[in-house]
């Protein structure tokens, strides 16, 4: 069946979905049963030519095709037929009225029940939505990774995260790459250049300078430098031009 | 094997593990009675609650399963920067609720009652984890039968199944009770008629 | 927080995450002092050992864990046998996808697009081995970028990067995304009002 001659664009609405369907007489049958295309615009004909050079494609005829094929027409002939007797409109029964409006009270009566059942749900929700679950433990020890996921995963969880609109208007990679504030202390400083000193002895504080990323931290590693002085952590030594800082043992 | 001995078995497994672990296994393994296990279940379950413990045991149908407490959930989900999960909207409840009533059943039977296409809704909630295929009716076109998951009963706080609601008795509302009376009536006077008829 | 309080939110915290938590970040959610935290883990440790518990909860480092009993470890992997290896939380899929996409990026990028804090997640999937470090920006504070790793591909049955499902056109993020939202809800809405029309 690689051209059939209806349009199913807009009523299938993904490939999923035409999966539950083998063969396109099933397909129809309940597109039909929905109401989404019309029983006039389906040519039988042409779906038996079609279905039958399918079959003879197959070569060896199998039982079940058939029998479901065979099943199937008869069911798609059975609702032609009765469109095409009914253009004369007989009334229904009384007996089918009735019968149908019991069946259309049965259902609405359930619908009422069932949204009486949501709410009941809604409520729950509110209860089990804390509860939290552990991922399983390793067996073994290694931390490494080994589930294996279908890639639709990742799919998924992106648009999960693209579809909460939440982003904000509009993200430049400027604003992305760049912190907007890098709070630097002295203490975190002072630690540094405290083990500084201890791997390389003793440090230029040129070179602690021009090792500073920005301004904060060319100030914070500043005020450290002299911090550590006046605690006696440190002793400078160097010429004016080249101070160097040294540990002093503390 | 002393009591709080299973019990502390108990808990070491169903931490381990993390998802729901089948009463009968654990009966199997520690070679014990599933009565038992069940009992242990229960007193560990009864302990967490009554001394407000950060962790509770939740029985889901015949499986048992650790998580942790509720009322922790809000610091949880900042120490793991997870979102707190979205509302369900009205019609997905609904689909559930037809799910859990009526399983294992057919997107068309969820579609009959609804009376409107709720494809969209099925699919949504199979991703969510809340139901789950299994399997395909043995009829043309082979469509797929649902079921809810035990993720369903734990985020509906569930034990079962069985504690929904029964559903309201409508079979002898008085609606329906008028339009049956009517049918019979009519079947009963028709069957007259021919009976006239033939006689 | 009473004490006990403190120790029951550590034992759900530790619980949840499964894997080892800052006594920092816990400190910091809880507002709470990091001595205070550190108290409470040794107190809740020493408990679950004196009673011989089916968990044990062990410090490293910086971090705490809670994990199952060693002496019952021959029982769980019984129990556990056949089960599958444990899988990524949907937070931790959701990083790795942003990552996955957008590579290389900071991890200011993944939390400007997720808008929630990520530290905790980008090291635990760093830690298994999914994602990895590649450099740094040349901008001030010289932050870290991440990639994917040889076992992201395989975890994900991928030959290469190339083969990751194509994401709808990002660049007109903004309008495609209410454009997405309004159909969905456009979705749900003609499923409800089609349900109202017909009841």
């Amino acid at each position: 069946m690689e051209t059939p001659t209806f349009k199913l664009e807009g009523i299938v609405k993904s490939k999923d979905e035409m999966e539950d369907f083998e063969g396109p007489l099933a397909l129809i049958l309940l597109l039909l049963s929905k109401n989404k295309i019309e029983i006039r615009d389906v040519q039988i004909s042409v779906i038996l030519e079609q279905y039958l050079e399918y079959l003879d494609e197959m070569k060896r005829m199998d039982l079940e095709i058939a029998s479901e094929f065979i099943a199937m027409a008869s069911h798609l002939t059975y609702i032609k037929a009765k469109m095409l007797l009914s253009s004369d409109e007989e009334p229904p029964s009384e007996l089918e009225t009735l019968m149908s409006s019991l069946e259309e009270l049965r259902r609405r009566d359930l619908y009422a029940g069932i949204k009486f059942a949501a709410e009941y749900l809604r409520a729950c929700r509110e209860r089990g939505i804390g509860y939290f679950t552990k991922p399983p433990e390793p067996l073994d020890t290694d931390r490494c990774y080994s589930y294996i996921h279908p890639k639709e995963d990742l799919e998924k969880a992106i648009l999960a995260v693209l579809s909460r609109g939440e982003l904000e208007a509009e993200i430049s990679p400027e604003i992305l790459t760049m912190p907007q504030k890098i709070p630097y202390s002295v203490s975190q400083k002072t630690e540094e250049i405290l083990s500084a000193l201890r791997s390389r002895g003793t440090v230029s504080i040129r070179r602690l300078l021009t090792e500073s990323q920005s301004r904060t931290e060319i100030i914070a590693t500043f005020v450290a430098v002299l911090e550590l002085c006046k605690m006696g952590s440190i002793i400078l030594v160097g010429s004016d031009e080249n101070p160097v800082v040294s540990a002093t043992g503390i | 094997m002393q009591i709080k001995e299973l019990e502390a078995a108990l808990e070491g497994i169903l931490f381990a593990a993390g998802e729901p672990v089948q009463i009968n296994r654990i009966a199997d393994v520690l070679g014990q009675d599933r009565q038992l296990i069940s009992d242990a279940a229960d007193r560990l379950a009864d302990t967490y609650a009554f001394e407000r413990r950060g962790i509770r045991l939740i029985k889901l149908e015949n499986s048992l399963q650790l998580c942790s407490s509720p009322e922790f959930a809000d610091l949880i989900r900042r120490v793991l920067e997870a979102r707190k999960p979205p509302q369900l909207s009205q019609t997905a409840l609904e689909v559930l609720a037809i799910i859990a009533y009526f399983q294992p059943v057919t997107r068309a039977h969820v579609e009959k009652i609804r009376g409107v296409d709720s494809s969209y809704t099925v699919g949504s909630l199979e991703d969510k984890g809340l139901i789950e295929p299994c399997g395909r009716l043995k009829v043309p076109g082979r469509p797929t039968v649902y079921r809810t998951t035990p993720a369903f009963l734990r985020s509906f706080g569930l034990k079962s199944i069985d504690e929904l609601p029964m559903l309201p008795e409508t079979e002898k509302s008085e609606g329906q009770l008028e339009l049956q009376d009517a049918i019979s009536a009519l079947i009963e006077q028709e069957e007259t008629q021919c009976g006239d008829l033939l006689s």
